[in-house]
């Protein structure tokens, strides 16, 4: 890998819990959900790192702060060279032509009151990149890019009259449409039907060969990860546990949270089920992060040293990290 | 749990006070827009010598700049106090006035209240149990009439009919004035009458509300018949709902669940329906010459009587606060999920 | 406590029976009590409170313009009328059995002139000092000579009051009273008041011995009280079309006496354009009295022609003689003489205050309005403004044409006269009326006693002011009092004030 | 025969036309058996289970068909005939954990009544409630919790301890696990299991084939209100006869497996009005003119135990 | 634009609400076709006074005459412009003034938003009424003062629900869309959350206009509204209340039924309004 695109450096995002007006009173001292705990991690041109783990872990959260619709708490975010965590609105606006984002959930990613065509059109003419008419042409293009065709019919309709599946193919042609060089893809199909949901990654996978589009795929589905992903990270409590490529993780996992995970998703293939690896208990929430290694009062492996260091992430094998005293292998 | 509440109690009574402040300082400002002030209300056309009524003016305050009179009667106020009468007569003070009229006001907003809650429920319900039917358009119908229902107006009709017609009913005031063994202690004369166990009293003053807290409830019971209709709707289709029925608990129950449940953005509505209610207690007073608060503020807006009406919209206001502080507590109580 | 039919139990059916026991009687008005001490109370209903519970030297013999002993058996007047004489009776207890005495009436009158309030002018302007020669006699020096000076003693300002009241300060709340027929027993302000026979009077015995005064917001709910029998007595005021048609109904006894309540309209002779005189004669002469009285007082008013009211002693007719009523064709003489046409009319703004005359005060401007317009010459743009800024705007002579109406402080053609005409009295009315001549014939008949010759200079005023219309007097009020059919005695005087001492159930 | 479900068919007048939810549905299911219904969002599968408890909600009307539980038409019942049934012999464990309890009272209130109302003492049904909670691998002090101050995973652990209450015959679990992440899903498939060791049916509902496959005994396939394919787990997943399971196997990625995933084209039907013939035929690769466009295949049995409706199962491969 | 097609869709298309809909919409179109051709429609001079006093509902005076012979239908004729006139100002006023800050301070929040909410809580959660009352009397009698005193206590009204909505809008994905997109601030206000709080404003709009007309109607009745001959429901009802005593109930029965016509001929309006918007969400 020559130059990344895209390089985090120990990102972390705290939101303070709401205090009560005595407790602020009071100075009882602020609490934080630590959604985003110091990440780092790269992304070349063209590739696409699949970030996984379960609910409230702090995958949207990361996608998030990466893009600066969220002011970080701490970290670096260097894109193409430039650190965008210091700048400007004013200065990160030609950067947001640069990079996207699609939401998890079509039905409130698109305004109700807005014509399907406008939606699209609209961020051409925020960037000055054409004119009126011309940004029309261009959205109906795209409109047909996409899939959604008769584009005239279409750019007239109202996001009421699409299905999810519909509406998710012009939330990606609305962040398509500026050409960016990186996007982050939160959740994209996990609200569409399962008979639709691969239609929809081939049209990404479509962009990415087109305009060599990194991307940051944020997923709880494993399975979904592995078939888009070049690299796959796993968060668990703000923490990335592992990153690696993507077979050698999900082949051999080195960390047992990510071995959990892998063994709960259930397969067609794997229907005759093998002794499965479990763990215990539940995600604690994010204020009370316990001390150590975040994962040890689940893990089946816990030593007092997971109780009370915490792992860095170490290479176990070719560019496969792993946060745990006790790898699997 | 308790200390929460009591801290949370606390911290929402301390949002009271901004409240009191900004509509203070609303009313006083607009009350001396135009030319005028009490001391000519009072002496009106008379042939008063200029000096004495020079004298008067500065007797009442009314001679010093206006910020002066502003923070004199904010400094007056943050003691409690709320003034003394400027006019008609002067210099009482303004609380001894309220205090006599308050509780006319609360007695008839709280069976306002009551009778609009209680009507709202039971119509609310049959709209929502008997969606889609004609009785749920006749609920609605119901509820845009009497929302829309012009309480002058219908307050007039009620006293026309119960009245004049058919004599059931006195229109006007809050007890038979022949009554003469009944003496208010704290002014809500129901309470009054018990403790005193005048039962003749208490009868007529029953009788006298039930005019006044009807035009008044039936006209605010609207609002809710609409908004419990919506609600249990609402809720009634909702998954426990359901679930209840699958684990074979009665229907019966399985309803009074769903309307606790339902109840909740009522009890929300409820605070601000009682602002609402105070504002239509000035026209149901007026039509029914009800001794109340209302009354009192038209009475003083035309002297001009400024501490007066400050001290009204003062207590109004604090009126208002403790009603919804009241509201949330209740809100509070009733669904576990807020927390405090 | 409930007799038969009591209201508070079953509401009879029968609107005439009543709720009340029969010494007592409810009586219904729609007037406020201001403020019960009488060196404050400066309206008309609160005066008539004052005059049941308290007396002053003096009185009117029920029913007529006499002066009458009252506290005062007998009274005594130097020859340029500066100093007054009056001996007491020696018979005289407040309500709680304490002795009046001389000194008595000294603090009385020194507590008004200390208090400054309100109506302290009817003392202060009048009185220079006052003095006990002994237990039984007191002396009125005044400043200057005042021939009315019986009428003002007849004032609430000059009732001597107990000596529980306050020295130098108000006591708006006092139920303590002083010597009259009645005494109060229980006061719920703007609720009710009741009285009871006061046991220690030196008069005749009330009749009825529990009067209870229920205060109304509006004409119609007490009308309602009275229809439904909740009140034996309706008093001030009902409205107009209430009076007719309870009197209609025949269910109920109608009482109509004369008042003395004037109606007038203002001219503002400062600015443009009735600074004109025409302009003001044309509106005098346009004005139909008549029409007024009958659609909007249904009539309960008589018409006025004059600032002194009917039937008071040098009243003449003189705007009917000089204008006639509603007279067309003079008014547009007159603006033709002004310089005004059809096509350049005469623009004026009226002006009403909406609620302190009562509702009919709007109507009254309409039919003005009609009435002027009637020329063809005249456009009238009608305005109104609360109380206490009308009377602001009055002041500051800022209003050009404007109704206003009088009650009499005390009855005496002065008190018809001065304050409107006097350029040093009238600042009040804002109509800036200036005339030397009328300044001066109004002082000389302040000071002369003989009335003859008073009547003579009052009669020259009026014929002045018919010239001049500074004012347009509309019509004088009647008082009516409405009572159940078994309610009788009902006595009120040209003073207007209801005693209700005489009152009784049948 | 525990129940026999007969050309069910339940129908939503709705505003905008009427929404054929699900039509002439037929099947049974057995004692101790786990039968998984999977298929689109919409395809009629709650629509199909809530029929089973009878409770449809409205404006949705069983049009025709019987739900014969233990012999007895469950849509015949009178209410308390139902009421007595329902929570002790079948009951129910619906998809979003966060509505399905009643916010405003207590985990213990609402499991203590489900017990009582069917004739349980008080105290014994604290005792059990307790003992239920330990069951699901909650602590009994959860009693006094109210619904939100548990996790949704918990909160449907509550919903599963409340439908073990009287170890009823069947279980109807509309989607019990999909607001859920994985490893949490894996533990309720853990309980429904347990419950199945216990002798109770369960009647199971997914739109995720691969969910179905790991516990099921037998499957069934709905689409557009229909049911179309029903058979063991084996014949579903190893010899697909319906192109729409077919179709739907291929579709979801698996970990496990190499296989390209593929889309199925087009969208799902619009129920107010739906396709004439064979529902699936505008999106099926195999459809025929004049046959699929024309005529409603039936189910039927094409080997034992394998149900199907097409007019080609299988595929006619050789065409 | 959107607003006509809505309109037309709920005439048009058989769902619930169309029945009250229709109801409203006519009753709200008579009264506006009367104001507009008052001139034409009314038989007599409103203000004219004659001898013929408390005549009953005839051919000639078709709702009577008042006690100062003042043809009633008339006057309720030529009484639709002045109650339409102040709560079509005091509504554009409180719209104009309610909308654009509830959308600054939902959208900017921080400490102008913690101002503007606080005055704005305190005067909503206030009897709008008895405010009214206070500035209607300092005011004046006169429709715009009118209209001023009622616009004040609406504004905040208007002001919640936008902010309200604001703040909703802004959490969900597309104004965050917007503003990955690079979309300025006031844009983002003005084409997308603007136009998505609009439909919300109408029902609010509708439902208040109800109130507003009988805020002014309660303001007239005691007086504050406008001065005479000026026809005014409000007033007349005043007016003609006492002679309902008399028998002479036309005086105040049309004004009082024709307030409340036009009241509710709003509400049902907005009520059915809603309805269809939730339809929409459900
Ligand atoms: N704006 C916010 N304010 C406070 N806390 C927040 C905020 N956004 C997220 N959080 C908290 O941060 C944590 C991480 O949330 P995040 O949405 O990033 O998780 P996620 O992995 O995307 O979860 P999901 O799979 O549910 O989308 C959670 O505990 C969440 O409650
Ligand atoms: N209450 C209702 N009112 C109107 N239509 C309904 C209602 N409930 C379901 N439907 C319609 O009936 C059809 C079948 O719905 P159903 O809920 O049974 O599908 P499902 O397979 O359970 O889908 P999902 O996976 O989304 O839960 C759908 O077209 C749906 O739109
Ligand atoms: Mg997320
Ligand atoms: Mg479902």
């Amino acid at each position: 890998m020559s130059e990344p695109l895209l390089k985090v450096e120990n990102l972390k995002k705290y939101f303070p819990v709401r205090r009560s007006l005595i407790e602020s009173l009071k100075k009882v001292p602020p609490k934080y959900v630590k959604a985003v705990d110091g990440i780092s991690f790269e992304i070349a041109r063209g590739e696409v790192l699949a970030l996984i783990g379960e609910s409230g872990c702090g995958k949207t959260t990361a996608g998030r702060t990466v893009l600066r619709l969220i002011e970080p708490t701490d970290g670096r975010v260097i894109f193409d060279g430039t650190d965008i965590t210091k700048l400007s609105q004013e200065e990160l606006r030609p950067f947001r032509r640069r990079m996207q984002i699609i939401f998890q959930d079509p039905y409130s990613s698109l305004s109700p009151r807005m014509k399907i065509g406008d939606a699209i059109a609209h961020p051409l003419l925020v960037h000055g990149l054409a004119e009126k008419e011309e940004a029309k042409e261009m959205a109906l293009k795209m409109l047909k890019r996409v899939g959604l065709t008769p584009e005239e019919e279409f750019y007239e309709r109202y996001p009421h009259h699409l299905s999810g599946g519909q509406r998710q193919r012009v939330v990606i042609a609305r962040a398509m449409i500026l050409k960016p060089e990186f996007v982050v893809a939160d959740e994209a199909v996990s609200m569409i039907d399962v008979s639709m949901r691969a239609s929809i990654l081939e049209l990404l996978e479509s962009f990415r060969e087109e305009y060599n589009l990194s991307q940051l795929f944020i997923t709880h589905d494993i399975a979904v990860g592995k078939l888009i992903a070049d690299r796959i990270a796993v968060m668990y409590l703000g923490k990335i546990v592992e990153i690696g490529p993507t077979d050698e993780v999900l082949k051999n996992p080195a960390h047992p949270y990510t071995k959990a995970l892998i063994d709960a998703v259930p397969s067609i293939a794997r229907r005759k089920k093998g002794r499965k690896f479990r763990v215990k208990g539940e995600v604690p929430n994010a204020v009370d992060v316990p001390p150590g290694c975040r994962f040890h009062p689940r893990c089946p492996f816990a030593t007092e040293e997971c109780r009370t260091k915490e792992p860095e992430l170490v290479e176990v094998s070719h560019n496969h990290f792993v946060a745990c005293h006790h790898p699997l292998h | 749990m308790a200390r929460g509440l009591g801290r949370y109690i606390l911290i929402r009574a301390l949002m009271i006070i901004p409240m009191i402040l900004i509509l203070y300082t609303i009313v006083f400002f607009f009350l001396r827009i135009l030319p005028g002030n009490p001391i000519l209300a009072v002496v009106g056309t008379k042939n008063i010598p200029p000096e004495q009524l020079k004298h008067l003016e500065h007797l009442a305050g009314l001679d010093k700049p206006l910020y002066v009179q502003y923070f004199d009667y904010l400094w007056k106020m943050l003691h409690g106090d709320l003034g003394v009468t400027l006019a008609s007569p002067m210099g009482k003070p303004v609380s001894s006035y309220i205090a006599l009229r308050l509780p006319a006001t609360i007695e008839l907003t709280i069976f306002a209240f009551t009778v609009s809650v209680l009507l709202g429920i039971a119509t609310g319900v049959l709209g929502a149990v008997k969606k889609g039917t004609k009785t749920d358009t006749t609920m609605r119908v119901y509820s845009i009439v009497a929302y829309t229902l012009f309480i002058p107006w219908f307050g007039m009709m009620l006293q026309y009919l119960f009245g004049v017609k058919l004599h059931w009913l006195p229109t006007s005031g809050r007890i038979d004035p022949s009554i003469t063994s009944f003496h208010p202690i704290t002014g809500l004369y129901i309470l009054d009458s018990i403790i005193q166990g005048n039962w003749t009293a208490l009868g007529s003053v029953l009788e006298h509300l039930i005019l006044p807290s009807l035009t008044l409830g039936i006209v605010l019971s609207g609002a809710y018949t609409r908004l419990v209709r919506n609600n249990l709707v609402d809720v009634l289709s909702q998954d426990f709902v359901r679930a209840y029925k699958a684990r074979g608990v009665p229907d019966r129950k399985v309803l009074l669940y769903a309307l606790k449940n339902a109840f909740i953005p009522v009890v929300t509505l409820m605070g601000l329906q009682f602002a609402i209610l105070l504002g239509g207690a000035v026209l149901t007073e007026t039509t029914f010459n009800w001794p109340g608060m209302g009354t009192f503020i038209m009475d003083r807006i035309s002297y001009r009587d400024y501490n007066s009406i400050q001290g009204a919209v003062i207590v109004f206001a604090f009126f208002v606060g403790v009603i919804s502080l009241i509201v949330d507590v209740i809100y509070a109580l009733l669904d576990p999920r807020v927390e405090y | 406590i409930s007799g038969g039919g009591s209201s508070s139990t079953s509401p009879s059916s029968t609107p005439t029976a009543t709720g009340s026991e029969k010494d007592t009687i409810i009586i219904g008005v729609t007037d406020k009590v201001t403020d019960l001490d009488p060196a404050n109370a400066y309206d008309f209903y609160t005066w008539e409170v004052l005059n049941n519970v308290m007396e002053g030297l003096v009185k009117y013999k029920p029913g007529t313009l006499e002066i009458e002993p009252a506290l005062a058996e007998s009274w005594e007047v130097n020859n340029d009328s500066t100093v007054w004489t009056f001996h007491l009776r020696k018979d005289l207890k407040f309500d709680d059995g304490t002795p009046l005495t001389a000194k008595d009436v000294v603090r009385s009158i020194n507590r008004v002139m200390t208090i400054k309030g309100d109506p302290s002018w009817l003392v202060t302007s009048f009185v220079e000092k006052v003095e006990a020669k002994d237990d039984y006699t007191v002396v009125f020096y005044l400043k200057h000579p005042t021939a009315y000076f019986l009428a003002l003693l007849t004032t609430p300002p000059y009732f001597p009051v107990s000596p529980k009241y306050d020295n130098d300060k108000i006591d708006s709340d006092a139920t303590y009273g002083g010597v009259g027929p009645y005494k109060i027993v229980k006061w719920v302000r703007d609720q009710e008041l009741v009285l009871e026979a006061n046991p220690y009077y030196y008069g005749e015995k009330p009749k009825t011995k529990k009067i209870i005064i229920k205060f109304y917001n509006d004409a119609s709910t007490m009308r309602l009280a009275l229809q439904n029998g909740e009140i034996d007595v309706a008093w001030r005021t009902l409205r107009p079309t209430d009076i007719k048609s309870l009197k209609e109904s025949g269910k109920f006894n109608v009482i109509e006496v004369p008042g003395g309540f004037i109606r007038y309209v203002c001219l503002n002779t400062k600015i443009d354009p009735t600074k004109e005189v025409k302009v003001r004669q044309a509106l005098a002469a346009a004005v139909d009295r008549n029409e007024i009285s009958k659609i909007v007082y249904q009539g309960t008013v008589e018409p006025l022609y004059s600032l002194i009211p009917n039937g008071m002693w040098s009243h003449l007719d003189v705007f009917k003689e000089k204008y006639g009523d509603g007279n067309i064709e003079l008014a547009k003489k007159l603006l033709s003489e002004a310089g005004y046409s059809e096509s350049n009319p005469l623009k004026i703004t009226l002006w009403y205050t909406p609620t302190h005359y009562g509702d009919t005060e709007a109507s009254l401007a309409q039919v003005l309005k009609s009435e002027w317009e009637k020329t063809g010459m005249i456009k009238v743009t009608i305005k109104s403004a609360e109380w206490n800024t009308y009377t602001d705007y009055a002041r500051k002579g800022q209003m050009m044409v404007y109704l206003l109406g009088w009650y009499p402080d005390y009855l005496d053609p002065d008190d018809y006269t001065t304050p409107f005409l006097d350029s040093e009295a009238n600042s009040w009315a804002g109509t800036g009326y200036e005339n030397e001549q009328v300044n001066e014939l109004l002082r000389k008949a302040q000071t002369i006693t003989d009335q003859n010759e008073r009547a003579k200079l009052y009669e020259q005023v009026q014929q002045i002011l018919a010239q001049d219309v500074p004012y347009i007097p509309l019509v004088q009020g009647k008082l009516f009092v409405v009572t159940q059919k078994n309610v009788k005695g009902v006595v009120i005087g040209p003073d207007m004030i209801f005693r209700y001492s005489t009152l009784y159930k049948e | 025969m525990l129940l026999e479900v007969r050309n069910l068919s339940v129908y939503y007048y709705t505003l905008s036309g009427v929404v054929k939810g699900a039509e002439g549905v037929s099947f049974n299911v057995e004692e101790g058996e786990w039968i998984t219904f999977v298929g689109e969002s919409g395809s009629g599968k709650s629509t199909v289970a809530h029929a089973v408890m009878n409770l449809v909600p409205s404006p949705g009307k069983v049009v025709s068909g019987e739900v014969i539980f233990e012999g007895k038409d469950i849509l015949k019942l009178s209410k308390e005939e139902l009421r007595q049934i329902r929570g002790k012999e079948m009951t129910m464990v619906f998809q979003d954990p966060m509505t399905s309890l009643d916010p405003l009272r207590t985990i213990g209130d609402q499991m203590i009544e489900a017990m009582t109302v069917h004739g349980v003492p008080e105290d014994e049904a604290r005792e059990r409630a307790k003992e239920l909670l330990q069951r699901v691998n909650l602590p009994p002090d959860r009693l006094d919790y109210y619904p939100h101050q548990l996790s949704g995973g918990q909160r449907q652990r509550v919903s599963i301890a409340i439908a073990m209450a009287f170890r009823p015959k069947l279980l109807i679990a509309d989607e019990p696990t999909t607001a859920l992440d994985v490893i949490v899903q894996d533990s309720i498939m853990d309980l429904l299991d347990e419950m199945k060791a216990e002798g109770t049916s369960i009647y199971f509902v997914t739109h995720d084939i691969s969910l179905a496959v790991e516990r099921s005994d037998r499957i069934a396939v709905m689409y557009a209100g229909k049911l179309v394919e029903l058979g063991t787990v084996e014949q579903i997943v190893e010899n697909p006869l319906h192109p729409y399971t077919k179709a739907l196997i291929e579709a979801v990625p698996d970990l496990w497996s190499e296989r390209p995933v593929k889309a199925i084209p087009g969208y799902p039907p619009d129920l107010r009005n739906p396709p004439k013939g064979c529902r699936f035929h505008p999106r099926c690769p195999l459809a025929k003119a004049g046959i699929c466009d024309a005529e409603e295949p039936e189910l039927r049995e094409v080997e034992r135990y394998h149900f199907v409706a097409c007019h080609f199962p299988g595929g006619a491969k050789d065409e | 634009m959107m607003v006509i097609e809505g309109f037309v869709k709920l005439l048009r298309e058989r769902k619930p609400g169309r029945g009250l809909f229709i109801f409203g919409f006519s009753i709200v179109l008579i009264v506006i076709l009367m104001a507009i051709f008052a001139p034409w429609i009314a038989p007599h001079n409103p203000t004219e006074i004659s001898a013929d006093v408390f005549q009953p509902p005839s051919w000639k005076h078709p709702m009577g005459t008042n006690n100062l012979g003042q043809d009633v239908f008339s006057r309720i004729v030529w009484g639709s412009r002045v109650i339409l006139y102040v709560v079509a100002v005091a509504t554009t006023l409180s719209i104009a003034i309610g909308v654009p800050l509830g959308l600054l301070s939902g959208y900017r929040g921080g400490k102008i938003d913690r101002v503007l909410s606080m005055v704005m809580d305190s005067i909503y959660s206030f009897p709008s009424l008895i405010l009214a009352i206070v500035i209607a009397v300092v005011l004046g009698p006169s429709p715009i003062n009118t209209a001023v005193a009622i616009s004040f206590v609406y504004v905040p009204t208007y002001f919640r629900m936008v902010r309200g909505q604001t703040l909703s809008l802004k959490g969900q994905l597309f104004v965050e869309a917007a503003r990955a997109l690079g979309v300025k601030d006031w844009e983002t206000m003005k084409k997308y959350i603007l136009p998505n709080v609009l439909p919300t404003v109408l029902v609010v709009f509708t439902l208040s206009v109800a109130d507003a007309i009988l805020t002014e109607a309660g303001l007239s009745f005691l007086g504050l509204s406008v001065t005479p001959p000026t026809p005014d429901w409000g007033y007349d009802l005043r007016v003609g209340q006492p002679f309902l005593l008399d028998g002479y109930w036309w005086l105040a029965f049309f004004p009082g039924v024709m307030i409340m016509l036009l009241a509710m001929g709003f509400a049902m309006i907005g009520e059915a309004i809603n309805e269809r918007l939730s339809l929409g969400t459900r």
